[in-house]
């Protein structure tokens, strides 16, 4: 299946790019794509602590099943807002 | 009124979009750019689908909580000068209080859970930072 | 800025009356004359030396309590319709919990203490009364 | 000496008029001047407990001793802002 992985800010600039597609088995879980982006991009293994996860626009648990077609989000602290 | 948007804050607007003749009270906040001798902006990235999701849901979220008649939350994106407004939170109520608590609350939330990253652009290129 | 004033209040002009490079939030507080099936308008009767003197004060004691940066209020006076805005207070500060703070400290030291009465305009004439 | 009188909203209503100016001889205390008002216009007293007095636009204790030339108000229960 495809999953479509956005990043954003810091996780942005470290990897280079916006997001990719990760192709992968059928069944596999949040925490295991993330696994998997880390591996690849070692840089990313010190900010797994305060990464935030989405699933299509929503938070989700890092043992999500995800279905082919999904958009994970990483999502480093957010700071909107203005100061 | 729930926005993320490029242009210009239009303050009248925002508030005109909770007017109702039930309501007493209305509390807008603005956040503003503040300046600081290495900062000359803010850059604001957002993942917008989920933001306009999120800032939805902590819209109704605000009106069951503090009994609102309604709330708009407008929040800028990309490029914003010192002195500019970067988001801005109306609430109106029948009383008050509840106007002036909800609007606290909800910014309080912007900053907690949507998607919105903000970086620093410096006077000097060679010293952008990431900002909290 | 401080103003009592017969026109209508421009938002505008009083949250930039309050913008400030060192300041990162303001807090606007509208107070507009709510719908009631026997009021279509209320009338503010203002003791307006008094007033004044005892708005500026006001602003002042505020400034020192909260740490503003800058602090406007204008305030009606004569007819203001139902949806119509009676009282506008802008706060500016460098945090935004001293601006929620100051806002709602000043509209409820405006109330206690400075000289403007009002009375409700009925939507027949016969049924004029004050209101607190 | 002469003291302007000012009067505001229900006081205004009752008295007819938005104020008048008040003869009296020297010393008389801002009390003096309110008992001889309302000595002048009883549907006042049911106010006396409620009633703000300002000179020359500051509130004032009711043993303040008047100055020619004063501007005294009588004020209601103040009542701005909406709502």
């Amino acid at each position: 299946m495809q999953i479509q992985v956005r990043l954003f800010a810091t996780y942005r600039e470290i990897v280079g790019s916006r997001g990719f597609t990760w192709s992968s088995r059928d069944g596999l879980s949040l925490r295991e794509l993330v696994d998997g982006v880390v591996a690849k991009y070692p840089r990313l293994a010190g900010h797994r602590d305060t990464m935030l996860l989405a699933v299509n626009h929503d938070l989700a648990a890092s043992d999500r099943i995800l279905q082919d077609g999904d958009e994970v989000a990483l999502l480093p602290p957010v700071s909107g807002g203005a100061g | 009124m729930i926005e993320v948007r490029r242009a210009r804050i239009d303050l009248e607007a925002v508030v005109d979009s909770v007017r109702r003749d039930d309501a007493g009270a209305i509390v807008l906040f603005l956040g503003t750019v503040r300046s600081d001798e290495r900062v000359k902006a803010l850059d604001y990235e957002v993942y917008r689908p989920m933001a306009i999701k999120s800032l939805t849901a902590l819209g109704e979220r605000a009106k069951d909580k503090f009994g609102l008649t309604d709330l708009s939350i407008v929040h800028r994106l990309g490029r914003v000068p010192v002195g500019g407004d970067s988001v801005a939170i109306a609430c109106a109520a029948v009383h008050r209080a509840e106007a002036f608590a909800a609007c606290a609350w909800v910014m309080d939330e912007v900053k907690r859970i949507v998607p919105i990253w903000k970086t620093e652009i410096a006077d000097r290129p060679d010293r952008i930072r990431r900002r909290r």
